[in-house]
């Protein structure tokens, strides 16, 4: 992989695209144009390769095997939770929880670390902008508790009000959990800034990174959040993968969450006794060779270089945002000042289904609905939106058609 | 399949001047149908006598050109059916998105939307007014149609 | 995978062995010898290549795509759901939860059926063999609601005392939990017989299939279960995907697990409405990679066909059973009538362990330590075995090297 | 990395004819060590005096042939030296263990076992004596060493 470090000195979008096989597709007879990086990146030939290497030559159970293929195998796996603690700027491989994905992790904490913790009275604060995946874990938390779901507000740009944020932060507030950068919207939340604030008023963070993995640097010790959550497949990784970053203490006195083989020191019918982290919290075989994939996910985005990933996608946000606006009636949904490489949009008496439908047809893939936010879409008066999104691998080509697949569209339903 | 088999002109026509298109007063029937996943939501009026003639249908709503054009040649035709011939022709509806042999004469205009049975994806726009006429008759407030067939 | 048809008419195992690129290795310059399908089954070609043609040509989100790529994804993977519904015969797909492994489907039930269904004087009933996997879930809903952890008993073949477990049918026992095979006997425990004395007693019942489903016919009607629960892994599927069987009267009377995306029908702060089945107990983006993958090794098991791959396991293990017993002072644990091809053992005055490590030196991978069943183990006055267990690619030969090397070692140590 | 460096000739008389092997009665400390994932089990004991001189040691216990051979060659060495110096050896063989540069001069006939470093999944097992003499010294009665290094 030297040359993708050479491909990223100089930017050469052509070798980065040849590293992506899917990226040869034809969709209806035109060349797949893939804007639909948010609901899954496409996957690089290191991870596909690492996975494939796995199971032809190391396949094996890890971490309870005295054969070679089982502590080959074992050695893969710890070395990516390596590269995945370097990746987020975690301090140490215990911090690092394989899952199956963001929606697992959330899921743990709400159910590990909070349920024990609240009662009537008590608080969970979430944005407004946040995924299902950070909703519905709360509410089920609230359902079987007594707590309070309590949601900070939006404003009209799809940004974080902070006055309004701050007024909710009190002592009855036991956990903020937001994104980092949504996926409706586009919006980068100023994540530091906003755990300190629930910090200093004593509230534990967790943050949503599904967004941002992929796309701007995340570095969970200057953010200083208590819990973290990335998802594979998001990060041109694996499906069925993800990690769930947690600090030490906190997950060194949270009880665990699955029980099973791996997560135990020893088991009789009268009393268990746990392993230590992250073993405690990772029952059962793990995601072996999902895990082995998003280590290669991740040193490919490092060889890369996230920052100019960055860039990349911020010139194609701005160029694409700007040819957009030429549409008629198109109308942006999330004009944060910070962004990343979403652009959500609606179009006067046209139906975004009509235009994924349509546009699919000229070989390009965007993604309409709800995604997985309904309630910030109703906040800005919407059912759904027209949603193309951005990944290393796009050009300012590829918008072009866009734009004149749209425009084709819009000229056939009005 | 070619995209102008699904958007064919009079499906289009239909989804850009939908008949029908009101909240009818005093409906004896009303039901809401809707699919969250596509944001699509249409509520159906119908005015049903004692003898189970239909004789208006109406409907309101927000949803895609598939799902509207659907809706205003249903509406259309429901006019002077009796119930259960709607209820029968909304199961041939099913049938033919599903790929199943049908009488299409059973359906009348509504066999316009045939080509939606090529989109999986589109199948439950093309049933969301069926679902929702259904629905209405059977005194079922809401329904709704996610998946695709 | 015609070829597949072939081979199994004639049982060409050359034909079945060049399925599976693992078995291509070598291992301290010995060819391998693989003897620890019960840790994990190696994979054959037709796994491998599903997730590489997912990977390369289909790679999408399911389920909320309008694009082409997204809609071969979701029928790919809605495809191999109906696979695992006809391989262990449940009645429609509904009832088929794609999991992380069978962890997480005991995990699942124990929270979502049973947390909410017993409390201080009821029982959980298991037996004396299980795998920590059906152990700890249950312990960890005992300590939130108070019940009871109850175990049925076995005696020292390893078989379940089935005057024992009648006895322990009453009214307080609200789940039934138990394997159909065991990993460290080998034991096929009378599932259908047990289930059916549970069921008139008014019982539930789990069934641990994470044994079976690789090497003997799995029917989940014909047992009677209400729940059943494979890995991927254990069946030459991919790693981090299971399944969980459930009655689609019981999963729809059940509240979700997870939350997040795909599980939801609308989210409002306010209020949530969940999903039709099976996606209300599918949060989150799914490993749709492995499920593709596990519909693929299901194929690939019904095509070799699973009487014949047991009747090969059969003369193997009474091969093997038959030669380790020729070794001076070796002691087989688990002699139940009904074995799969599991051979667990000790030897007088030679640690598992140093027998483990000595072997893999000449090529051949077991496994040895307590296998993720303390219990079982402490009965039968061990701490752990030395354990070869087979898949459908090994061999009479094999077997042969096997008891060689563990002579070998057994000098050496001596 | 040959099989017959770990089990060198010396390491398997030491396995065959563990010495020490005895439970020591009024020792003045003792701990258990485990490791359950491959089921070994040993126990330290130790007589100390006051001037914190190990007079002796012995252990008991279910092991394979490394963690046998270790706590004999330990206890063995252990006679005679003082609390610092058996915990800065311990400290020493981790360190040997995990492939660091060590002073073996410091080890004695410890460093027979250096050849464990090459075998991950055995490391817990030399070092199972180590811990738990450790642990004794600091009245820990029991203490585990289960993962690879
Ligand atoms: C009998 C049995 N049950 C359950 C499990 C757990 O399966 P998994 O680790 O794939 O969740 C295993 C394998 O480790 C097993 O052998
Ligand atoms: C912002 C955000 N959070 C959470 C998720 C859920 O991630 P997953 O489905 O991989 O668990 C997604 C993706 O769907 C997302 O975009």
């Amino acid at each position: 992989m030297n040359s993708a470090v050479d491909v990223a000195e100089k930017w050469d979008i052509d070798a980065i695209r040849a590293q992506f096989p899917t990226l040869n597709r034809e969709v209806h007879g035109q060349p797949l144009i893939y804007l639909d990086t948010a609901a899954s990146a496409q996957r690089p030939l290191a991870v596909i390769d690492a996975i494939t290497d796995f199971y032809r030559n190391h396949n094996a159970n890890v971490h309870r095997g005295v054969h070679s293929l089982s502590q080959e195998a074992t050695e893969l796996w710890e070395n990516a939770r390596t590269t995945m603690r370097d990746f987020i700027g975690a301090s140490s491989c215990k911090e690092i929880i394989f899952t199956r994905g963001m929606t697992e992790g959330v899921n743990l904490v709400a159910q590990s670390f909070i349920r024990p913790r609240v009662g009537p009275g008590d608080k969970i604060l979430i944005t407004a902008m946040e995924h299902h995946s950070n909703i519905v874990p709360w509410q089920l938390v609230c359902e079987q508790t007594g707590a309070e779901l309590v949601v900070a507000p939006v404003n009209q740009r799809g940004e974080v009000d902070l006055d309004g944020f701050s007024q909710m932060l009190d002592e009855r507030v036991k956990i903020l959990a937001m994104m980092h950068v949504s996926n409706a919207l586009g919006t980068i939340n100023p994540v530091a800034e906003m755990t300190r604030m629930a910090k200093a008023a004593g509230i534990p963070v967790l943050i949503d990174g599904a967004q941002a993995s992929p796309h701007i640097q995340v570095d969970v010790q200057a953010i200083g959040c208590d819990f973290y959550c990335v998802s594979g497949h998001k990060m041109y990784g694996p499906t069925g993968i993800g990690v769930l970053y947690g600090r030490e203490q906190l997950l060194e006195a949270m009880p665990p969450y699955h029980g099973g083989g791996e997560m135990i020191r020893t088991v009789s019918f009268e009393k268990s006794t746990w392993n230590d982290l992250p073993s405690k919290f990772e029952a059962g075989t793990p995601n072996i060779a999902g895990g082995i994939g998003l280590g290669a996910a991740a040193t490919f985005i490092q060889q890369i270089g996230v920052e100019n990933i960055s860039r990349h996608e911020a010139d194609l946000l701005s160029y694409g945002t700007q040819r957009s606006l030429e549409i008629d009636g198109l109308n942006i949904i999330g004009t944060a000042a910070d962004k990343t490489g979403v652009m959500s949009f609606t179009i006067e008496r046209v139906h975004p289904h009509d235009i994924g439908t349509i546009i699919n047809h000229a070989g390009v893939a965007i993604r309409t609905g709800h995604h997985c936010a309904m309630p910030i879409l109703k906040q800005f008066g919407v059912a759904g939106t027209a949603r193309a999104s951005l990944g290393m691998y796009n050009t300012r080509q590829e918008l072009d058609v866009l734009v004149e697949a749209i425009v084709k569209a819009c000229k056939m339903l009005r | 399949m070619h995209l102008d088999d699904l958007y064919k002109q009079a499906v289009l026509a239909h989804n850009r001047e939908p008949q029908n298109y009101y909240p009818m007063e005093n409906a004896s029937h009303v039901a809401l149908g809707n699919n969250a996943l596509c944001g699509d939501e249409i509520r159906i009026f119908l005015d049903i006598d004692s003898n189970n003639l239909i004789n208006r249908a109406s409907f309101q709503g927000e949803a895609c050109a598939i799902a509207t054009a659907a809706a205003s040649i249903m509406t259309d035709w429901l006019a002077g059916q009796q119930t259960d011939d709607a209820q029968a022709a909304a199961l041939a509806f099913e049938q033919m998105l599903r790929g199943g042999e049908v009488n299409t004469a059973l359906l009348g205009e509504n066999a316009l939307l045939e080509a939606v049975k090529h989109f999986p994806d589109r199948v439950p726009s093309a049933q969301l007014c069926w679902s929702a006429m259904c629905a209405a008759i059977d005194g079922v407030a809401e329904i709704s149609t996610e998946k695709p067939a």
